[in-house]
C-alpha cells in the first residue's frame, strides 16, 4: 500500500470515528454531564465597563452569594472565564478592549448584556461616545434590562444563562 | 459575531534585544482590565520595585452627561446626572437641583429638607460601605471586610428601598421637594437599624482599622502633605485626612444641617491610614445626624411645585458629596432644558493628586494608595 | 429673613476693583457667596496671581466652557475657592472672561493654581480653547470616543440624544 | 499584639453567627410596597394623553394603538403606552406625572430574556398583574449581642 492510500484510510476512519464520538457525546447522559459540568463553572470576567459593577458587587456579595451556582469568585486570568458580563455602558474606548477581552476568552464563552446601556444604550443612547448595542460587537446571550438591575434580577439572568446551556448541543 | 475580512496583517515590528528611552525603567500598563477597579488605566513607570512616575488615563467611562443635559428637561435630566455615581445617587441628585431650585425661586419647606437628609445620610453610609468592601477591603486583600460591609450595606440599601423605591438609583429630589414622605415604621426600623451598625463599628474597627496587619499596609503610605493637599484643591476625604477641616455641610449649609449637631473628623497625618480613617468617623458622624433628625423632623408639607422653566441666568450650588464637594453649575435660557449645565466633582479633582501619591512607593503599595482615593472612575469621567 | 450681609463679598470686590480698574468689566453678586466678575482676557494670569496671594483664593474647583454660536464668543469660567482662610471658605468666585469663538485661546493658570491641570485639559478638549503654556495639553477624556470637533460646542447637534 | 488578638477574636466570632445568605431563586425578600419595578398599567384608566412619553427621560415610551375587541369610552382611538425595558431607567417619573392614576408600581423585577425584542412590551403585556411576590424578611438579632441578620417567612413574623 502505498502512503496516500495509506493516509486517505486513516482519515476516512478518523472521521468515522469521530463522528461516532460526536454523536455519542452530542446526546444522552455524556451530553447532559458536558453540559451539566459547563453549567456549575460559569466563571465571569472582571472587566467592570460602567456603573453597573456596583450591582455585580452586591450580587458577589454575601447576600447572595453566587458560588451556589458555580459562579466562582472573580478571576483574573481571562483565559480561564467563560462568561462576560458586560456591566454598563460600553463606550467606544471601551469596545475595542471589550472586544479584545472576549476574544481571549476560553470557549465556549457566554455573554450577559447588563443594564439599559448595555442593551440599548438606555439613558445615553445615542450620545457621541456610546456604543448603543452590545451586540454588534460580540452575541448575547441573555439581557437583562433595569438601571442597574437589582442583583437578583442578574442572578435571575444567570439561572436563565444555565438553563440555555442546559439544553445546549454540545458541538455547535 | 461579525467576522472581519482576512486582511493582510503589518509585518511585525523587529525585534530589539536593547530597550529604548531610560535604560533601567519600564512601562506597564494598569487596565482597564484587572482585579480591582476597572475602567480606568494607569500608565506607570517602574524602576526594579519602586514607581517612579503614574499617568492617568480616564475616559473609558465617558458618557458625555454635559451634553446630554442639554437636550432634556430639568426634571428628565435627574436621571442621568446621578448614574455618574449611583452609589451616591441622592448627591448627585441633591447637588443638581440646588442650583435648579435657585433660578426657578423655589423653596422647599423644612420638612422635605429634612427628608432629603435623612436620604442623603444614608445614602453616605452606604457609599463608604462599599468604599470600605471594594477599594479597603478587596485590594488590601481582606476578605472578611468585604464580605460584612457589604452585607451591612444591604441592610442600609433596604431601608432606602423602602424610602425611595429603589436600590441605588433613587430619582428622589425633583426641584420642588423630595417625591415621598417617609413610609409607614421607617422611623422605627432606621433607630433599630443604627443600633445594629453602632454595634458593627466596633466589630469594623476590630478587625479592619486596628488590625496590625491594616495599619502596617496602610500607615506612612502615600503621604499628602497639607500645603499640597490647598494647592492641588483635593476634596472630601482626602483633603481631611490631610488636616484641612472643611466641608459643604459645615462651610455653606444645605437642607437641615443648619440645625443638626456633628463634627468633622480631620487627621494631620496625610496618610492612606488617615483616609481610612476619615471615612471611618465620617460613618458615625452619620449615625448621630440620622439619630437627630429622625427626633427634629418637623411635620408640614414635603415639597412645592415648581415650573418646569427656568428664567435666564446662572446658579452654583453644591453639596458634600461622600467622596466630596459636588458642585454644579446650571445656566437657563427661559425654556425648559439648561442651556448648560457643568458638574465639578470630587473624583475628577482627586485625580490631579494620583501622580503626588504613587511616587517612589513600591507597585506594591499602589493598590492602598488608589483604594485610599475612593477614586469612581464613572463619576471622574461623567 | 434676616437681611443678608454682603460685606465680606462687597470687600473681595472692591479690593479687585481698586487693583485692577481697567481689567475688571463687570461684577455681579447673585446671591450671598457667589461673586461673578468679568474680566478682559489678556490680564487672566495676573488676576489669578493676586486672587491666589492676596485675596485667598487657592485652589479652582472647577473650570467651565459656554458656547455662544449666535455671539460669536466662547466664555470661560474659573469658579475659585478657599482652603486656607476659614472666614472666606464658603465663597466661590467666579470669573469669567470672553474669547473669540474661533481660535480661541487664552492664558494657562496651571502656574498658579495647580489644581487647574485636569480642568484646563478637559475645556480643551470639550471647546477647543488652547490654554497658552499648559504644560501637558493633550486630550483627556475622548482619546478614542470621538474624532470629530470639540463635541460640546453647541453646533454639533446630536437630535436623537435628547427628548422628543 | 493585643489588637491582632482582637481581630482573630471577631473573625473567629462569626463563625457561629448565623447565615447571612439568602437562597435567592427559593427565598426571595419581600419589597417595600412601591417598589420601582415594572410599570402596571391600569387600561381602563389610561386616557392616552402622553404625558408618560413626554417625561420618559430616554424616549423608552411610544404610544400605540391596540387592536382588541374591548371599547375604551376615556380613551377612543384605543392609544396606549408601550414601554421598551431595554431603555427604561424605572425613575417612574411616568407614573408620577400621570394625571390618572393609569400606571402604577410593580414589584416585578426579573425582566431577563434571550433576546432583546421580547424586551418590548404591549400595553396588554403591561396589564397583567405583578407576579414576583416575596416571601421572606430581614429580622434583626440586634438585642442579643451582635447575632446580625437573618431572613425569616413573612407569616412566621405576623405570627409572631
Amino acid at each position: 500500500m502505498s502512503q496516500e492510500t495509506l493516509q486517505d484510510f486513516a482519515g476516512v476512519w478518523i472521521g468515522k470515528i469521530s463522528e461516532v464520538v460526536k454523536t455519542l457525546t452530542g446526546s444522552g447522559p455524556i451530553k447532559y454531564l458536558i453540559n451539566w459540568s459547563r453549567m456549575y463553572a460559569l466563571w465571569p470576567v472582571h472587566i467592570t465597563t460602567a456603573c453597573c459593577s456596583a450591582e455585580f458587587g452586591a450580587m458577589m456579595g454575601p447576600r447572595l452569594d453566587p458560588e451556589r451556582f458555580g459562579l466562582q469568585a472573580v478571576a483574573g486570568g481571562l483565559r480561564q472565564c467563560d462568561l462576560l458580563i458586560v456591566e454598563g455602558t460600553v463606550t467606544k474606548k471601551m469596545a475595542k478592549r471589550l472586544k479584545i477581552v472576549y476574544e481571549q476568552m476560553a470557549k465556549p464563552r457566554y455573554v450577559i448584556a447588563m443594564g439599559d446601556c448595555a442593551c440599548s444604550g438606555g439613558l445615553f443612547h445615542d450620545s457621541y461616545s456610546i456604543v448603543n448595542d452590545v451586540h454588534q460587537l460580540f452575541p448575547v446571550d441573555v439581557y437583562v434590562p433595569g438601571c442597574p438591575p437589582r442583583p437578583e434580577a442578574l442572578l435571575s439572568a444567570i439561572v436563565k444563562l444555565r438553563e440555555k446551556i442546559r439544553r445546549e448541543e454540545v458541538f455547535a | 459575531m461579525t467576522t472581519t475580512p482576512t486582511q493582510a496583517k503589518p509585518p511585525p515590528p523587529p525585534i530589539t534585544i536593547t530597550k529604548t528611552g531610560e535604560p533601567s525603567t519600564l512601562d506597564v500598563s494598569v487596565g482597564p482590565q484587572h482585579p480591582g477597579s476597572g475602567h480606568f488605566r494607569m500608565l506607570i513607570r517602574v524602576d526594579g520595585d519602586y514607581i517612579k512616575s503614574v499617568d492617568a488615563d480616564i475616559g473609558y467611562v465617558h458618557r458625555g452627561c454635559e451634553k446630554i443635559a442639554e437636550y432634556r428637561n430639568y426634571v428628565s435630566n435627574i436621571p442621568h446626572l446621578e448614574r455618574p455615581c449611583i452609589i451616591d445617587a441622592i448627591h448627585l441628585n441633591w447637588g443638581y437641583v440646588l442650583p435648579v431650585e435657585e433660578l426657578q425661586g423655589v423653596e422647599v419647606p423644612p420638612r422635605g429638607q429634612y427628608i432629603s437628609t435623612i436620604a442623603a445620610e444614608m445614602n453616605r453610609i452606604m457609599s463608604h460601605l462599599y468604599w470600605l468592601a471594594i477599594n479597603a477591603g478587596v485590594f488590601s486583600g481582606h476578605t472578611t471586610i468585604f464580605m460584612w460591609a457589604f452585607g451591612d450595606r444591604d441592610l442600609f440599601i433596604e431601608l432606602a428601598e423602602m424610602l425611595t423605591g429603589a436600590r441605588l438609583t433613587y430619582s428622589f429630589i425633583p426641584p420642588g421637594g423630595p417625591r415621598r414622605d417617609l413610609p409607614l415604621g421607617f422611623e422605627d426600623k432606621l433607630t433599630k437599624l443604627l443600633d445594629y451598625f453602632e454595634k458593627r463599628l466596633v466589630e469594623y474597627d476590630r478587625i479592619f482599622f486596628s488590625n496590625p496587619l491594616v495599619i502596617a499596609r496602610a500607615k506612612g503610605i502615600g503621604v499628602l502633605k497639607r500645603e499640597e493637599a490647598i494647592k492641588l484643591g483635593v476634596a472630601g476625604p482626602v483633603l481631611r485626612g490631610s488636616g484641612v477641616k472643611y466641608d459643604v455641610r459645615k462651610v455653606e449649609p444645605y437642607g437641615a444641617y443648619a440645625d443638626l449637631d456633628f463634627e468633622i473628623p480631620t487627621y494631620e497625618e496625610g496618610d492612606s491610614y488617615a483616609r481610612f480613617l476619615v471615612r471611618f468617623e465620617e460613618m458615625k458622624q452619620s449615625v448621630r445626624i440620622l439619630r437627630q433628625a429622625l427626633e427634629k423632623i418637623p411635620k408640614g408639607p414635603i415639597a412645592r411645585k415648581a415650573p418646569l422653566v427656568a428664567p435666564e441666568g446662572e446658579a452654583t450650588g453644591r453639596v458634600e458629596s461622600s467622596r466630596g464637594e459636588y458642585a454644579v453649575m446650571v445656566m437657563g435660557d427661559n425654556s425648559d432644558k439648561p442651556y448648560r449645565v457643568k458638574i465639578m466633582n470630587a473624583s475628577f479633582r482627586n485625580l490631579i493628586a494620583l501622580p503626588y501619591l504613587i511616587r517612589n512607593v513600591h507597585v506594591a503599595d499602589m493598590p492602598i494608595i488608589y483604594g485610599s482615593l475612593d477614586y469612581w472612575p464613572v463619576e471622574a469621567d461623567r | 429673613m434676616a437681611q443678608v450681609v454682603l460685606s465680606r463679598e462687597e470687600g473681595i470686590i472692591n479690593q479687585l476693583k481698586s487693583r485692577f480698574p481697567d481689567v475688571i468689566k463687570e461684577v455681579k453678586v447673585d446671591r450671598a457667596r457667589r461673586v461673578t466678575i468679568t474680566f478682559d482676557k489678556d490680564h487672566i494670569q495676573e488676576l489669578a496671581k493676586f486672587m491666589r496671594d492676596e485675596a485667598g483664593f487657592d485652589h479652582v474647583i472647577g473650570i467651565a466652557g459656554i458656547d455662544y454660536p449666535t455671539h460669536k464668543k466662547i466664555e470661560v469660567l474659573y469658579f475659585a475657592a478657599s482652603f486656607s482662610k476659614p472666614d472666606i471658605q464658603d465663597i466661590v468666585v467666579i470669573l469669567k472672561t470672553e474669547l473669540p469663538r474661533d481660535n480661541a485661546s487664552i492664558a494657562s493658570v496651571v502656574s498658579i493654581w495647580e489644581s487647574a491641570h485636569f480642568h484646563e485639559r478637559e475645556t480643551f478638549e470639550m471647546f477647543g480653547v488652547k490654554f497658552e503654556g499648559h504644560p501637558d495639553l493633550r486630550k483627556l477624556l475622548t482619546l478614542d470616543n470621538w474624532d470629530g470637533p470639540p463635541p460640546m460646542l453647541k453646533d454639533i447637534k446630536f437630535p436623537e440624544m435628547g427628548q422628543r | 499584639m493585643s489588637m491582632a488578638f482582637g481581630a482573630m477574636y471577631e473573625g473567629i466570632k462569626h463563625i457561629f453567627k448565623r447565615t447571612f445568605t439568602m437562597k435567592y431563586p427559593y427565598e426571595k425578600i419581600l419589597l417595600p410596597k412601591g417598589f420601582r419595578g415594572r410599570h402596571q398599567l391600569y387600561m381602563e384608566k389610561c386616557t392616552g394623553c402622553g404625558i408618560c412619553a413626554w417625561i420618559c427621560p430616554e424616549r423608552c415610551i411610544s404610544m400605540v394603538p391596540v387592536t382588541n375587541q374591548k371599547e375604551y369610552p376615556q380613551n377612543p382611538e384605543k392609544r396606549f403606552p408601550q414601554y421598551w425595558y431595554a431603555r427604561c431607567c424605572f425613575c417612574h417619573f411616568c407614573t408620577d406625572y400621570c394625571p390618572t392614576g393609569a400606571l402604577d408600581y410593580t414589584p416585578d423585577y426579573e425582566l431577563a430574556e434571550y433576546d432583546r425584542e421580547l424586551l418590548l412590551w404591549s400595553p396588554e403585556r403591561l396589564s397583567k398583574p405583578a407576579t414576583n411576590i416575596g416571601t421572606y424578611h430581614s429580622v434583626f438579632h440586634g438585642d442579643k449581642g451582635s447575632m446580625g441578620v437573618t431572613y425569616e417567612p413573612v407569616n412566621k413574623q405576623k405570627a409572631q
